[in-house]
């Protein structure tokens, strides 16, 4: 295995990690207000959430590439306060990808939150404990099945995510030549070794992780 | 002192028809409630924990407003310090027996949890998650865990419904010696004469939403025969 | 009977105009345009995509097509094409390819070398310059040409190598301004065409050929900045 | 709004409905194996479910470019006596997003059915419906919530389906121009009218069909 | 006629223990089952069911084998026909209270349905979700659905313990009733003495597993004082 073919795994997995880990905190409030709270206009919030879902990711990535631009009023403050571009950047590659993955997380959370029986969170409450408390202690250790569906989903989605990158990437290597672009490259080339390097070493990876989420979380029943 | 007065709307099985509840609890009272499945009495302990809204009325704990529908206040459960036991348990599934005694404590203190475990017997359950209790098991720990958060007041929702006899009996005095040493106001559902006149100071008799009488157990159940019971024991 | 064309990138607004001048003398014909990188249009069809009539951007890309027998009729040049540089924050066209040392330029915008021709070119031309090592981290690589145009096009690099066809449609010209490379600097970019082999023949796809390679659509193909091989 | 346009759009929806179809037939009997039953080696099987999640699309398109090639076994099978050659074409495109959208399916699916309490099928079947019938009748009713989070999922991944129709499908109109190719190859020829129209009339569709899916959805609750 | 012989690891409040049944049951019998919180009612009910496997031992209902460990025979809870109340109900939160009745019969009688509403002061509720309805009210559906499934095992865990007097006095009445009508088996769990002598022609006692007494419910209690009730009524 070559340097380049380690760093491109390296970079698709902290790609998705990062992705996973801003998306946690960003998903479990928000799945929390969806889940519990009424408020005017909530199902085109639900929607506008769920957009990322249905639309593809080129019309995102259009509308990154152009919100990125120097030329426009984004890129152009970007620009001039930072000094930065976010075009073919791994930045960029990541604001894109928390946007575009940001259903995959809150739809399992908010699923798992409304499927806690009322009765749990009325008895913390009159047992004195807050809202926090109560999500922390009682929430979240009830659905543990769907947080890790959450994040599995989340990450996974970023490891595949292919056409926002390739709109907003660049394909730069390190930066942003995630392992999906690689491997559309190596096939584009007709180098069919190289794809088939790629995409079996990829697929052992995922298969031996996911193997091993379910063998944990086939031990735990949902209600322990 | 508690002091309800409140009108909700319920559906019953005569049809719609109105909780109204008006009473006056004071300090170290044990108050029963009696009356017909369907009645309101659960409606009423989750009006008093403050998870169901009255439609009117006025709530007052000593001099802690907790409801007034004119002035628009309503303080959360967590506000009011009681220790409420649902009719249906609500243990939490990810804790054990202990957990969910302790949870409960404002303060930790595991003696305390201990005590109330062996009193309880639920010593050799400690450990056990609640999936895997039987029914009067769960109704222990709930119970236990009610009285665990030493409430100002203790609302007990048919706490011994799932006992034998035997374990009733021993709880009927433990739930009085902890209504003593905590100097609470009780509100307790029954629908076993022979408790309430073991536990009650006072009784509240609702019908269909309504309180037909109120007072001492053996002032209400003597002239009411025609209520309740239909037999007696 | 339909024509399908798999398309290099460069061709992307030519081709649209020659296929407008064929369905004004065929109102019937039936043609359909897919634009891609040389490189990835000869992967769809190696791997069985139903194409007619190949259109690449060199002439070795139609050539592997041709050894693994899936053509019929001999390979044909049809065009000459043009490197250019194009910028729209730059003032390119004065100053050529000093432009490229400019500490102004963030990121430049090639074609992948190994599906577009175009950007094998540019890589080439910039090695020859010895400006390759120099500029190798701003580099970015477009799926293929016309989408290396477009992050030139977008700002999103200040710099991009695109054909000169492309620099020259209306859009991309109103906004930015080109820079033709030298014709010198680089191995010329000899463009050629050829008939896939299909189940059924396709005459239309034959037909469709000859109007590229006729008399008829040369003012076109000048129009748009490629160059003609003399013998046609 | 011209017809290829609107062809794009009728194929971009056909390719997304046939693939929530026939996931939905596959995906109930699946999803309630991996809820109930116990057999060996269950978590690979669950892990090879899920590895369209995790793989990048263009790992999947790779391999069903090499299967649908007419040089291996299965794609010359085909050829030989079907005469159908499923690369770059509508079916083949199907084929692939099938598998590839089969967790967006499963997942939520398992989800809903390892929530019902266990008690509602041991009261069934103590009451003599068969399996399927309290299938059909107390676990459906009682997970509708997550059907329709598995079935707008399945859809929406598959219209926005981007990297497997690019490797499998390429850019053929009518067969396999779907709106998200349409996208990228509008947005290459700067189009941005265009590439925006597309862009929109998707964001409209998306957002319309979601807000309405929210809106029937926050008024049941979980528990009726 | 049910004969039971089974065995079955369990853990109570006094540890790790087996549950140890053997009884025959005849035909038109009205069995009660009675013992502490956590002896292993439930456990048996469940085991009779078909939801729970015994370790060990032989089920037979007249001439079929329900179950038997050594001829590796556990025939699905579907082919035993028994109607089971679960001590907490398991009412289809999807159904209204008319629905949950009727899904329950083998071939559809809206009179049965109706008939048995009325018989259980639900007609107001028909069409109502469970979710809506009381600790009783829920309580009285479960046992009616048990019922309307014509079933030749009726088991029913403590079926009127969420009940008032009055209303308990009418359900036993009707579980009688339907007792003779249907001409099953019965086995019942009961907390309630009253309830037992009442109803039951026999009575088994299970301590922590072990059954210490069965018989018909006057033997049963004469002698056994010193077990249960510590107390009478
Ligand atoms: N799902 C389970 N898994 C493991 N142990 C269990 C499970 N359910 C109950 N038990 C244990 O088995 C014992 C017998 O339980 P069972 O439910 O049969 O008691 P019971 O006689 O019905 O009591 P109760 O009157 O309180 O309902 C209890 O001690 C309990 O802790
Ligand atoms: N969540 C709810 N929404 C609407 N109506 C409800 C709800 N819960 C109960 N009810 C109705 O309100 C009435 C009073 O119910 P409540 O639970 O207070 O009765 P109860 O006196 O506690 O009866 P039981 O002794 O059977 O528990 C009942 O007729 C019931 O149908
Ligand atoms: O026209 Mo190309 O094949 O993208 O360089
Ligand atoms: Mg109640
Ligand atoms: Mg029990």
């Amino acid at each position: 295995m070559d340097q380049d073919f380690i760093n491109t795994l390296l970079l698709t997995g902290k790609l998705a990690g990062w992705t996973t880990i801003i998306l946690f905190i960003i998903g479990f409030p928000v799945a929390y207000l969806l889940a519990y709270k009424r408020f005017p206009l909530k199902p085109v919030f639900e929607a506008l959430i769920s957009m990322p879902l249905v639309l593809p990711p080129t019309v995102l990535g259009f509308y990154m590439l152009v919100a990125y631009s120097p030329q426009n009023a984004f890129g152009r403050f970007l620009e001039q306060h930072f000094n930065t571009r976010l075009a073919f950047s791994f930045q960029g590659v990541l604001i894109a990808s928390v946007l575009f993955s940001l259903p995959f997380m809150i739809q399992p959370l908010q699923n798992g939150l409304t499927s806690i029986p009322k009765s749990f969170r009325e008895t913390a409450y009159t047992l004195g404990k807050s809202e926090f408390t109560t999500f922390i202690r009682v929430l979240i250790p009830n659905m543990i099945p769907s947080i890790i569906t959450a994040a599995a989903m989340t990450f996974a989605h970023c490891i595949g995510e292919f056409g926002v990158v390739i709109m907003v990437g660049g394909n730069m290597p390190g930066e942003t030549r995630v392992a999906s672009i690689a491997i559309y490259d190596e096939v584009q080339a007709m180098n069919y070794q190289a794809a088939n390097q790629y995409s079996f070493i990829l697929f052992i990876i995922s298969l031996l992780i996911l193997t091993l989420i379910y063998s944990i979380n086939g031990k735990k029943k949902i209600f322990f | 002192m508690l002091k309800i007065d409140i009108k909700r709307a319920m559906l019953t099985s005569e049809g719609k028809t109105n909780l109204e509840v008006t009473a006056e609890i004071q300090d170290n009272e044990l108050l029963c409630l009696f009356g017909h499945s369907g009645a309101g009495k659960t409606t009423l302990l989750r009006i008093l924990a403050g998870l169901t809204k009255p439609d009117k009325g006025r709530i007052v704990f000593n001099d802690t407003v907790w409801f007034d529908s004119e002035k628009k206040i309503n303080i959360s459960p967590q506000q009011r310090n009681v220790g409420y036991m649902f009719q249906d348990y609500a243990l939490f599934p990810n804790m054990t027996v202990e957990k969910n005694i302790s949870f409960a404590q404002k303060e930790k203190d595991k003696d305390e949890v201990n005590k109330l475990m062996e009193l309880f017997d639920l010593d050799a359950l400690k450990n056990q998650h609640p999936a895997k209790l039987s029914g009067g098991q769960k109704q222990r720990v709930a119970l236990a865990r009610a009285l665990a958060s030493k409430p100002n007041v203790l609302l007990l929702d048919e706490p011994l419904s799932a006992l034998d006899f035997d374990m009733r009996l021993a709880l009927q005095h433990e739930i009085r010696k902890a209504h003593e040493l905590l100097n609470t106001v009780t509100c307790l559902v029954s629908h076993d004469l022979q408790e309430v006149f073991h536990l009650a100071s006072s009784v509240i008799l609702i019908k269909n939403g309504t309180v037909i009488n109120q007072g001492k157990p053996a002032d209400v159940f003597s002239g009411k025969q025609d209520f309740y019971p239909k037999q007696a024991y | 009977q339909k024509v399908n064309v798999a398309a290099a990138a460069n061709l992307r607004y030519v081709l649209e105009e020659i296929k407008t001048a064929y369905l004004k003398q065929n109102p019937k014909a039936k043609v359909n345009l897919t634009f891609g990188a040389s490189g990835t249009l000869v992967q769809q069809i190696q791997n069985g995509a139903s194409f007619d009539f190949f259109m690449a951007a060199d002439n070795e890309f139609p050539l592997k097509l041709k050894e693994k027998g899936l053509t019929t009729e001999p390979m044909s040049t049809y065009a000459f094409g043009k490197l250019a540089i194009y910028s729209t924050t730059l003032d390119v066209s004065k100053q050529g390819l000093d432009v490229l040392k400019s500490s102004a330029i963030k990121k430049i915008a090639i074609a992948n070398p190994e599906t577009a021709p175009y950007g094998e070119r540019a890589v080439q031309l910039l090695k020859s310059q010895k400006l390759y090592e120099s500029l190798k981290s701003k580099i970015v690589l477009g799926e293929n040409i016309s989408q290396t145009a477009q992050f030139a096009f977008t700002g999103n690099a200040e710099i991009g190598f695109v054909a000169l066809s492309l620099a020259l449609a209306p859009d991309m010209a109103g906004k930015g301004d080109y820079y033709i490379v030298p014709q010198s600097m680089y191995q010329p970019i000899e463009q050629a065409c050829i008939l896939i082999k299909t189940q059924v023949l396709n005459t239309e796809a034959a037909k469709f050929k000859k109007f590229v390679l006729s008399p008829n659509s040369k003012a076109i193909w000048e129009k748009w900045g490629y160059g003609l091989a003399s013998g046609k």
